[in-house]
């Protein structure tokens, strides 16, 4: 089948679905949709993924989200607990591992086994495959909200499969947000499909009564991703999944570090999906936001990361997105301990309750800000529709192709890693070089424009070394990196 | 000068890309000869990489967690292969979660590795004991 | 002598200088005040507090500064060398303790001795009198960074005599502020007068060439506290220090919570102080700003503790105030370890560098915001001046006999204790009962329209439970105190 | 009913008024009669302020950390003032620094307290004790 933006058919889908629960042993325990389904349908209202971020778009709060996933079905339980508990986290999440996350099933049997051995989790998550239906679904019974799998899983149908049937209402991820990042030689066009076979999916569950969310993953690599590009990812995953008849789409955004672009990249976000989405006839969607706490390199320092935390929870809070996903203080050394992710919960959930009442105000600058946005995704996304002769499926292929669409500091081959970023003086991300990404001339200016203006106070040149000292600036104590001499 | 060389690379299902390519430029930037094979690369691609330059150092960096699963049997692996004297350094987040230094520096010694960095050593540190390794000034 | 605001005559001064140097035995090691100056002129530069922290307010940044203070002089020394290299703190404080305060000397021997014997400091604060002017400088010249005596003493001469001949150049309080939160019935003429020696005092260090930083204590209560009020009372103190010959002076505000009225608040106090100060004649006045973060009762958790701090520091960093007062996570508890002191610090620390390149940009709501507590502040600057009859420290005397100034929740008996303040649905602080405070009518419809409109939504009374629910609403994990009923 | 009277205010050298305006409040709210004496009181302001009014108990504040050394004594002179029944409560934040609860509530229970509150316990934990103690339903 030639790749396009399609809603599969059901006898497609149900042909690739025997496969798929072929390739590892648990599949046979799914393999009734119906069944499936109507256990999903039975789970209480309060614990749908999907109505509980409605009711919170509705109210305007904002939810606490953590990440966490260990190896043994026990521990994982006392751990989101744990985080439900004592976290007072809002929504519940199951990180899973990397083996999972390559397939690579036979890595999580031995995973498991000596996670068992050495009584610790050897694990980086939750081998929800593994675990099979029976064990995914005694994770959700035994706690009263939400849960949502978060992973980075280029194939993850057969996971899709195994979640939703046990009753887990959101995935996260996406044909694009799950390859390029994630992995190193996996084609475009296998994941698209790949991807569209989840959606499709949550759509069947919507269709049958049980509403699922799908969140394309907006942070990407997570590093000095230039707002437009990541907007752009999430906006074309977002009308990927729609397509699928996904109803439920949480669109993701990573925080850069300037409040002013950080706020103005998850309003134009919110925006511009709206208006996408509408645009190409998906009504009735339900859209909501999440944004990410810092994703690159922390700072080690316990009181420095509370810092980063917070500050991060501040502008989600101002930019009043439906649900923030929550770092820790051990962020730097490892996964953390269900302490310290409680911590990073409870920290974070203090800042949106001194905030909840109050929101950010328009200025000049921020209006400004939002604009370029919105101007620089809409020349992305323009370029992607016309690369692919209106099918927007096959314009993600060939736009990573001539990199239209690039990703910084993307571990994938498919990925023309051309563009550099940096931070200008205010630590807003600009593009350095803009590679092949299509701005207009404009843009272009601006964006160089912004970067000669640090250049210049700073006394250095506008290249890579920069983009180096601005991957390393936060974890070093501030956002805007400085000259290399002066590191250590 | 006769430039060394060194392969680096992110072992296992671990997909770090970052670290990877700022240690590229660090390590060419200080003058080797960097062989870089990225990230998900197994012990095997490390040491063919290794076998077919004929490195000095093979640096492996391991983030995601998994690392003590990943490199077990590498340095008899690399013995096989004939790379009995190569260096083999390992750095990142190289276990699961924060971890007592004295104790991962032991188990990864064990494993093989000439030198072992915890969280947060930077790959300037790496470079400067790469020199001392290899006598260069 | 009547209470008037005019610069003290230096004969009258020095009849006044014997008798306060004979209130306590170490007075007699100051006598000199030409070798005091010499002293006080031989320190470096850097540990000027006015320089440094004029340098800051040129330089755009935000300094740190922390509380501390314990009964023994090496613990003290060790304690601020601590904050200073392990906390990363730009001043250093040294924090008086309450029997220091209350003049009550012998008690502090007594705490000195039983800390001795315990082994643990028994006073909350470093008796800098009974130490005297060699341990004063004991504790200076261990130190690279400027140091500041931080107390709430009504009759502070004999301990500004004590650490400006030491070296200190910085001294906080002031007539107002260190007696209407700080005393039960300490006659407010009293008061002003023994602060126009402190200020007389550091105006002849100035005169002969060592600039010393003078700073009235923003927050008073730290409770509720309208911004408008205290604002009136820092302009006040400003304006009796300069007329003293005070050239330096910083203007403190006690974080609210609401994040707009907070950086209005700071917006008009550095405002008015200029325009006030320039208004009767002192020119040429350094004028710098201090934030304090949040002084009301804190949140006991750890976490949410950061929270708060790293809150405050954002505001503090958007507002660009000069310096920030710092908090810890065992605020809530007693006095902090040095440990969770440097914490605190390294949190606020890495907020500032994190938005040290950034600040807030001016919206209609901000600028709204601050005309309202301009005018406010204007309201009551008015009616004491008339008070006075155009003398503002007589006037000053007779506003709080009158109510025109009234601080909530403050000990003195001396103060009218009239007004109620409550936070709007926003969080702002609001006079709920605006008591004798003279304010326009237009202020006080304002006052009142944003108050019912929070018993509207909440379906409550606006009366005194609303403010004993906003008193405990921090610490208690949010901003708007919620009903009694949902309190434990 | 015979409203029980109750001394507050807060010890030493200490102004913290807050607190001691939210328990006037709260007591009153509750149906006691209270007396309240207000910051910067000392022993014999308590002791005379309870013969006076011939009051049920003394709820002693102290926030700024001295209360150890003010309060020294306190329970003896009380008896000889004749107050030999009278309860003692004292809470706030008793002591300097964060220190171990059990251990504060030792010292201050010798000191001749009958009740002690550590930090964070609110005046509505004292009022139920109170209650409790006095028979009061
Ligand atoms: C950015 C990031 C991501 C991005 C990566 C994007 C990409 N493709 O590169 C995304 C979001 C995709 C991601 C995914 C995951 N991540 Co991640 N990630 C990070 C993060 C925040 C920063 C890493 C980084 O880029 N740092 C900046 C670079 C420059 O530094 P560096 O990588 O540390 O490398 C430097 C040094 O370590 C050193 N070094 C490295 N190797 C070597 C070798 C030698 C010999 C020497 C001398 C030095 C050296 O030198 C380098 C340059 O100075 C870290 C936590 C952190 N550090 O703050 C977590 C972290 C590494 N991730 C982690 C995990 C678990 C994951 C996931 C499994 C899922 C999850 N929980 O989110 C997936 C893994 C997917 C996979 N299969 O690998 C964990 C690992 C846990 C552990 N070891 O216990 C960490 C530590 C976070 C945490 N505390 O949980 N992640
Ligand atoms: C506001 C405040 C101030 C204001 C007080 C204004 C005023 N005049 O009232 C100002 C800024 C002036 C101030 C000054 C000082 N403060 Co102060 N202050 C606080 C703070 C932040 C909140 C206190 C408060 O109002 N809480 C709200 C009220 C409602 O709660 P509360 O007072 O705790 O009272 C409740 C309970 O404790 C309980 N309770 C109280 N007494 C009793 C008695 C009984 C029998 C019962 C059952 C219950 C009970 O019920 C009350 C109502 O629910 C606390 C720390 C905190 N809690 O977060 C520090 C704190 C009390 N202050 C402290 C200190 C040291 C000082 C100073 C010495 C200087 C300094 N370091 O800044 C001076 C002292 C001056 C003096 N001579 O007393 C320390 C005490 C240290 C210790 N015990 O180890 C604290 C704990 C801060 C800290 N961690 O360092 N302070």
């Amino acid at each position: 089948m030639e790749l396009t933006n399609k809603k599969l058919n059901i006898d497609e889908f149900l042909k690739t679905r025997e496969e798929v629960l072929k390739t590892w042993s648990t599949g046979e325990q799914v393999k009734d949709l119906n069944q499936n389904i109507n256990y999903a349908a039975s789970i209480p209202k309060t614990k749908n993924f999907a109505l509980i971020l409605k009711k919170a778009k509705h109210d305007q709060v904002t939810l606490t989200q953590p990440r966490a996933g260990v190896a043994l079905i026990p521990d994982h339980i006392e751990l989101l607990k744990f985080l439900s508990e004592e976290g007072e986290a809002d929504l519940l999440p199951t990180t899973i591992d990397s083996y999972t996350r390559q397939n690579r099933y036979e890595s999580c049997a031995l995973g498991i086994d000596e996670s068992r051995r050495l009584g610790r989790s050897m694990l980086n998550g939750f081998p929800v495959v593994n675990h099979g239906v029976n064990g995914a679904r005694q994770v959700q019974e035994s706690l009263d909200k939400p849960v949502q799998a978060r992973h980075g899983t280029p194939d993850a149908r057969l996971m899709s499969e195994i979640i939703h049937a046990a009753g887990w209402t959101s995935n996260e991820g996406g044909g694009i947000s799950y390859n390029i990042p994630y992995s190193k030689d996996v084609p475009l066009d296998k994941t698209i499909k790949d991807w569209q076979y989840c959606d499709r999916l949550a759509g069947i569950y919507e269709e049958n009564g049980v509403p699922i969310n799908r969140e394309p993953f907006g942070p990407l690599t997570g590093t000095l991703v230039p707002p437009s590009m990541s907007n752009a990812v999430a906006i074309i995953e977002a009308l990927l999944a729609a397509e699928q008849g996904v109803v439920h789409i949480t669109v993701g955004y990573g925080q850069c570090g300037n409040q002013i672009q950080d706020i103005a990249a998850i309003k134009a976000l919110e925006q511009q999906t709206d208006a996408y989405l509408k645009k190409y006839g998906y009504d009735r969607r339900v859209i909501t936001t999440v944004f990410h706490q810092w994703m690159g390199g922390f700072p080690r320092d316990e009181a420095k990361a509370y810092a980063a935390i917070a500050n991060a929870s501040v502008t989600a809070a101002l930019a009043r997105v439906t649900k923030i996903i929550v770092k820790t203080t051990h962020e730097a050394f490892g996964i953390p301990t269900k302490e310290a992710n409680a911590n990073g919960l409870k920290c974070t959930k203090m800042v949106l309750n001194l905030l909840a009442d109050q929101k950010v105000y328009m200025s000049k600058k921020l209006k400004e800000q939002t604009n370029i946005i919105k101007e620089e995704t809409k020349c992305i996304l323009d370029a992607v529709f016309e690369a692919g002769k209106g099918d927007l499926a096959r314009g993600v292929v060939e736009a990573f192709k001539r990199g239209i669409l690039d990703i910084p500091f993307a571990p994938s081959r498919h990925n023309a890693n051309i563009i550099l970023p940096a931070r200008d003086s205010y630590g807003a991300v600009r593009y350095l070089d803009v590679g092949n990404v299509p701005l207009s001339d404009e843009l272009k200016n601006y964006n160089r424009y912004m970067l000669e203006k640090r250049g210049i106070t700073e006394k250095r040149p506008v290249n890579f070394q920069m983009t180096v000292d601005d991957i390393f600036a936060i974890s070093e104590g501030r956002l805007v990196g400085k000259a290399k001499e002066t590191r250590k | 000068m006769n430039a060394k060389t060194v392969v680096i690379g992110v072992i296992g299902a671990d997909v770090h890309a970052v670290g990877n390519k700022v240690i590229d430029y660090a390590l060419k930037n200080a003058g080797f000869n960097v062989v870089n094979i990225g990230v998900l690369s197994s012990q095997e691609d490390f040491i063919n990489a290794a076998v077919e330059t004929n490195a000095d150092c093979i640096m492996v960096s391991s983030l995601y967690g998994h690392a003590e699963l990943d490199c077990q049997g590498f340095r008899e692996k690399c013995n096989e292969a004939g790379l009995n004297d190569i260096l083999l350094y390992i750095g990142g987040n190289i276990v699961v979660g924060k971890q007592e230094n004295a104790e991962v520096l032991e188990r990864f010694s064990k494993l093989g590795f000439n030198r072992v960095y915890p969280p947060g050593v930077n790959i300037e540190a790496g470079i400067e004991d790469l020199k001392n390794d290899l006598n260069i000034k």
